[in-house]
């Protein structure tokens, strides 16, 4: 029992790792209507950022701040420069833009700081707070994850540039007629999810360690808690990130073993879709013909 | 439909015709290398998931250059051509045909990677291209009966886990052991050599196996599911992000097993330094390179000579990286075996040198480490030396392992 | 002094142009219609008009200001609200949010307040909605909705593409009756593309008849009325 | 949507090909001639992926599973019962057309990004499979199968690889010719009517559901073609030949060489092979930012792929001054 419960809170943590990546797909999915592959390596590549200000003697706070608002703005000009010349392109040809985006940073990063895995430091006490099956920094995770997932909430719902991004990622047209400069929209959009990918970024590299495929491995667990929960939906994304670590520990655990245990966990995944294709929490959207 | 059947009649004259044409391949067994240069190949993943062992062949290639701005080996420069292949077996056949059809080698050496050589294990051999300081520790590389043209470099996974299979059997012999490997053939050579070395108590000493993929996040779900197979013996197959990951978490959660970490992860500074030195206090492996993190070496004249060349020829490297290690001896012991052939720089020879080796100690390795072959042992590293980590240094223990 | 001047207008969707040389004005303060059937340009030139087909050629000037090659959105900002055929409705929006994003270009609070009660004035079914999610509205619904974000914009030019289309007929009474107090009472001038070539005259001043992308006729809309081939075509008596 | 009608010019042309491909072992050296004969293999799987994403509109990220599929049928069957080479193929073909076929079922509930996640989870699964313990008897797990190459038949005087790129180009031929017949004919249109308007094309009476499947099973054949052929000229399978990279290089190919084009795929078959190896002679310190800068380089070039970009360029060469003013005028603007 003692060690099921482990397995459980493990499953939370790692989820919260998901999860807060998914947070930054459904963001730009919100935005564009597109799954960035390369948000994990934008991730990745913000964390060496914040890293390399660490190592350059600023403290913790103030390169996690800089971070942020750096990639922001890498964000924003990556939809700027690259992503805004193929907006009309049917949509195999972005997700290569995408994938080209992935090899680049992760190559790039790789060639910059090498390939050995790197310590970041963690905000939270060394010291167990939560008892013994979480560290206080895992539980950090979980309360950052859910702190973004809140003021994603407030923003689309109470801001009106929350509102415009919602209405331009609805109808570009129809946004575009009441005067939104739709094309910031979707820039704005990017920058955002690349912040939140830079905090995902920053509270992963904790646990993992932080190396240029860092992200390789989570992402497709966070395409998959995303789609789980609804890519349209934040709150779908959280708990489909929770979900989707405590679903894979359990089957690795007691189910199937190690071996096949990604496997097995992609099949239920793609059978709760199959019965319920927009996910736990998305939207039904009405087709008209 | 007319126009179509046109085109049928029309590729099938094209087909005959230049089936007819066809002319047989002309075999080339032997190039002498040319008098000023010796063309050596090699592939690398410099690209994708496995990159990180690129840096061994760049460091490979800087040693090269150090030799090249000596003077050269003999009077003659070395040309070493080291290709990507991105850990991609199909790839990997395609630039060692590269390399040997194009470029004209005249042999390969360190290629990296189990899945990899393996795919061209045969057809080196059917082209006799001698195919030497395979960078792997599968035992398949030393086969000289059906393979006599390739020869492994690291010591083999299998000789590795028989060294921590005795020293269990020896000083542990109720231990329970629980083992977490990687799910490739890298890992599972690890396992089965331990049960080869456990021999029959084998089933009633290990009590749990995990296992993980490189694409995993964590491991932390192995190592909970380990400590609760009620384990006291944990053998640890991971490489350097996972080793310290799992190093951390057994620490983090109070398990605190008689830890044996494979000697792919030994390094301190990519390894035990991240995992926490304080957490590493009682690691025991296998050794058989210096390490260039590990104080115990700082007034060695080997190492002060690698830092030096480090230096110089690779300094936008990270010099707590042992994997420059592995390729800085790689890259040594090709310049020593050329110097061995002298003039006679004939596939055969390079073999017949290559085959004949006797208690070589090289440069970076540990003291009373030597290579030995002969012309039924392919084994380039054969021993190793037990060591402990004391929260400084491994400090070794015991004789030096093997032969 | 005309808040729009239209002339030599062309545009199209890829290669071929649909609009050919047209030419028209809309006065400050007045209504202007365009009637046309099916396939005629109508929506073609309230698109060019917004800058939202890059063919567009031929000069198109807004109160004095050179509008061609402008975004979309730079045209709105200068005070064009453009309710567009299909409605445009923010489906998964509230009927609030939808009217909230009618006025995202404005800053003045309490004005926004004020329009947000003058809107509800003239669409009561509105207020009534308010909360609900817009997709789930009605037809006419969405249509008065779609008046309304375009008003909350606080347009000096209204432009409507067919707003009778798809309605039963009090409905489009009503519409249309809201039209005129918007004219009369906010001195918005309207540009009202129509098929409904009886309600259309009645409610503008000036109109011209557009076929194949070519206006063929124009003139003030009681003359065009009377119009012995006008009546054939387009009025059906 | 060209290249799939018929007229002068572009038989000349497909013929001109054809007999370059014809003679490409006689003048080139060996190892250039397996790099092409990869080039066909990848263009088999490209061809049949492109039939899916291309031409029916179902995204697929995991077709490097049945290419897996495919190079394992082949490498069994020949390493365990001794069966020839040539009848692989065709079985592989089968195996997968069933594996494919059973794989679309549950796919026509999913559409768009849930469709991109299903196939994703297979092509990184695949792998896993190949690895695991109960079938390693079969797989030879972790470590892979050896396939010894075959000699030429008949007696013919020609080298191993050059039987085997004839091999393959004489099945590439035959699968590009039921691949053109099958997509300009009834359930071509009916797939590209499905891609376009998948309500309407319902309406018009077509099976969405059994096309759907159909053109999955189809093109998990062409990939299994593709993956026998690969297995047998690489002379090895093993997991780390299948991982998902090499399904999101398949994807990469069609994109680049052009959606919903049979010439497309050679296009980017060749793109395949040869680009990842150009970037290598580039930068040994970052390879793949440079492989990522061609794909940028690529799509923004030619956003309709590289037969796209021919098709408008052969356009441009042939109709002549009308159309030169016509673009001069629409310039002014």
């Amino acid at each position: 029992m003692e060690a099921f419960l482990h397995q459980v809170f493990s499953g939370l943590a790692n989820g919260a790792i998901y999860a807060s990546l998914a947070l930054a797909l459904v963001m730009i999915y919100q935005s564009t209507h597109h799954i960035n592959f390369a948000q994990g390596e934008l991730a990745m590549f913000s964390t060496y950022l914040a890293w390399a200000m660490i190592n350059a003697g600023l403290p913790y706070w103030a390169a996690f701040g800089l971070t942020v608002v750096a990639s922001f703005f890498i964000g924003l000009i990556i939809e700027r420069a690259i992503v805004r010349r193929v907006a009309d392109a049917p949509v195999l040809t972005v997700v290569v833009v995408f994938i080209a985006l992935l090899v680049i940073l992760n190559s790039v990063t790789g060639w910059i700081f090498t390939y050995t895995i790197k310590v970041f430091p963690s905000p939270f006490p060394e010291e167990p707070l939560f008892g013994p099956y979480i560290s206080s920094h895992e539980a950090g995770v979980v309360g950052v994850s859910i702190f973004v997932l809140v003021t994603l909430f407030l923003f689309f719902r109470f801001t009106p540039l929350g509102l415009a991004m919602r209405a331009t990622a609805e109808n570009a047209v129809s946004s575009r007629l009441a005067g939104i400069r739709t094309g910031w929209m979707l820039a704005l959009g990017w920058g955002i999810a690349a912040a939140i990918g830079a905090i995902a970024g920053m509270m992963v590299a904790p646990i993992v360690y932080l190396d240029p495929n860092m992200m390789s491995g989570i992402l497709l667990y966070a395409i998959a808690a995303a789609l789980m929960g609804g890519i349209d939906s934040p709150l779908g994304a959280v708990i489909g990130g929770l979900t989707v670590g405590v679903l894979e520990n359990i089957m690795g655990a007691y189910v199937v073993g190690t071996e096949l245990k990604l496997t097995v966990a992609l099949v239920v995944i793609i059978g709760v879709l199959i019965f319920k294709p927009t996910g736990l929490f998305g939207r039904s959207f009405v087709t008209r013909v | 439909m007319k126009s179509n059947h046109n085109i049928k009649t029309l590729i099938l004259a094209m087909f005959v015709a230049s089936v007819l044409i066809g002319c047989g391949e002309q075999q080339t067994d032997d190039q002498d290398a040319s008098v000023d240069e010796i063309k050596i190949g090699s592939t690398n993943p410099y690209s994708g998931p496995a990159s990180a062992y690129g840096t061994i062949g760049r460091a490979e290639s800087a040693y090269f250059k150090m030799i090249n701005d000596q003077g050269g080996i003999n009077g003659r420069k070395i040309n070493f051509i080291s290709l990507d292949d991105g850990y991609s077996p199909p790839r990997t056949v395609e630039q060692i045909r590269k390399l040997v059809e194009e470029e004209e080698v005249l042999f390969l050496a360190g290629t990296l990677g189990t899945p990899t050589n393996s795919a061209i294990h045969k057809y080196v051999n059917a082209k006799g291209v001698p195919h030497v300081f395979v960078n792997t520790g599968a035992t398949k590389w030393g086969d000289p009966q059906n393979f006599p043209w390739t020869m492994g470099f690291n010591l083999s996974y299998s000789n590795e886990s028989k060294i921590y299979a005795q020293y269990v059997l020896e000083n542990k012999p109720d231990a329970k052991i629980a083992i977490l490997y990687q799910n490739d053939d890298y890992g599972k050579d690890y396992v089965h050599g331990l049960k080869e070395g456990l021999g029959d108590k084998a089933d009633t000493m290990i009590v749990a196996e995990a296992s993980y993929e490189v694409t995993d996040p964590t491991i932390d779900s192995q190592i909970i599911s380990l400590r609760a197979s009620g384990a006291d013996t944990f053998y640890n197959v991971t490489t350097p992000k996972f080793a310290a990951q799992a190093i951390r978490k057994a620490n983090d959660i109070g398990w605190k097993p008689l830890h044996l970490l494979n000697n792919v992860s030994t390094s301190v500074g990519t390894v035990l330094e991240p995992a926490g030195l304080e957490k590493s206090v009682g690691l025991i492996t296998a050794l058989y390179l210096k390490d260039p993190v590990d104080p115990q070496w700082a007034d060695d004249e080997d190492m002060k000579a690698y830092t030096e060349w480090f230096n110089k020829y690779m300094p936008d490297e990270s010099i707590d990286d042992a994997f420059n290690v592995n390729g800085y001896i790689i890259a040594s012991g090709v310049a020593r075996l050329l110097e061995a052939c002298g003039d006679d720089l004939t596939r055969a020879n390079i073999m017949k040198q290559m085959a004949s080796i006797k208690d070589l100690q090289m440069p970076m390795m540990l003291p009373g480490i030597t290579w030995n072959t002969s012309a039924e042992d392919f084994f380039l590293i054969e021993s190793a030396q037990l060591a402990r980590f004391d929260g400084k240094e491994w400090a070794l223990f015991g004789d030096v392992i093997g032969n | 002094m005309p808040i729009l001047e239209v002339s030599g207008l062309c545009a199209g969707y890829g290669a071929s142009d649909v609009l050919h040389d047209v030419s028209f004005s809309v006065e400050q303060g007045g209504i202007t219609t365009i009637l046309g059937a099916n396939g005629a340009g109508k929506t073609t030139v309230l698109r060019a008009l917004c800058g939202m087909l890059r063919s567009a050629r031929g000069s198109i000037v807004l109160d004095q200001v050179q509008v061609n090659g402008k975004a979309t959105e730079s045209i709105v900002r200068l005070g064009v609200g453009h309710v567009p055929d299909g409605r445009g409705t923010f489906m998964n929006l509230t009927t609030e949010e939808n009217l909230r994003v009618g006025a995202m270009t404005r800053r003045d609070k309490a004005a926004v307040a004020a329009d947000f009660e003058r809107v509800f004035s003239y669409f009561p079914r509105l207020k009534e909605r308010r909360h609900q999610q817009a997709g789930t509205l009605s037809g006419g619904e969405q249509q008065m909705l779609a008046i309304s974000r375009a008003l909350m914009l606080n347009p000096r030019l209204l432009l409507l593409d067919e707003p009778s289309f798809g309605l039963a007929p009090l409905v489009v009474q009503d519409i249309f009756r809201i039209m005129r107090t918007i004219n009369e009472v906010q001195k918005v001038a309207i540009l009202l593309v129509e098929q409904n070539a009886s309600l259309a005259l009645d409610l503008a001043s000036t109109a011209y008849i557009l076929e194949t992308g070519r206006v063929v006729m124009s003139g003030p809309a009681h003359e065009l009325r009377e119009a012995e081939s006008v009546r054939k075509s387009y009025l059906g008596y | 949507m060209g290249g799939l009608y018929v007229n002068r010019t572009r038989l000349i042309l497909v013929a001109l090909v054809v007999v370059l491909a014809c003679a490409l072992p006689f003048v080139l050296s060996s190892y250039r001639v397996f790099q092409f004969n990869m080039v066909l293999v990848y263009a088999i799987v490209l061809l049949g992926l492109n039939m899916l994403t291309g031409f029916n509109g179902q995204i697929s990220l995991g077709h490097g599973a049945f290419y897996a599929i495919g190079a394992y049928v082949a490498a069994v069957l020949m390493d365990h019962w001794g069966v020839p080479y040539w009848v692989t193929v065709p079985v592989a073909g089968v195996i997968c057309f069933i594996a494919g076929f059973l794989f679309g079922l549950p796919a026509l509930r999913l559409h768009g990004h849930y469709l991109a996640l299903a196939t994703f989870a297979l092509g990184i699964s695949m792998p896993q499979i190949l690895k695991y313990k109960g079938l390693e008897e079969w797989t030879g797990g972790v470590q892979g199968i050896v396939i010894l190459k075959p000699e030429a038949p008949f007696g013919l005087n020609i080298s191993q690889d050059q039987w085997l790129y004839l091999f393959t180009l004489i099945i590439a031929l035959v699968m590009f010719w039921l691949a053109w017949n099958l997509l300009r004919g009834r359930i071509g249109r009916a797939m590209v009517a499905i891609r376009d308007h998948p309500i309407a094309a319902e309406a018009m009476g077509i099976d969405v559901a059994a096309v759907k499947t159909l053109t999955f099973g189809v093109s998990a054949l062409y990939a299994g073609v593709g993956g026998a052929l690969g297995a047998i000229v690489v002379q090895f399978v093993a997991p780390d030949s299948f991982v998902a990279l090499v399904s999101i290089t398949f994807l990469i190919g069609i994109v680049i060489g052009g959606l919903a084009s049979i010439s497309g795929v050679i296009y980017g078959a060749l793109f395949i092979q040869f680009v990842p190896n150009i970037a290598d002679e580039i930068s040994k310190a970052a390879p793949w930012a440079v492989y990522g800068l061609f794909l940028l380089a690529f799509i923004f070039l030619a956003p309709a792929g590289i037969a796209g970009f021919v098709r408008a360029l052969w356009a441009r060469l042939t109709t002549g001054s009308t159309r030169k003013k016509r673009a001069a005028q629409t310039q002014e603007t």
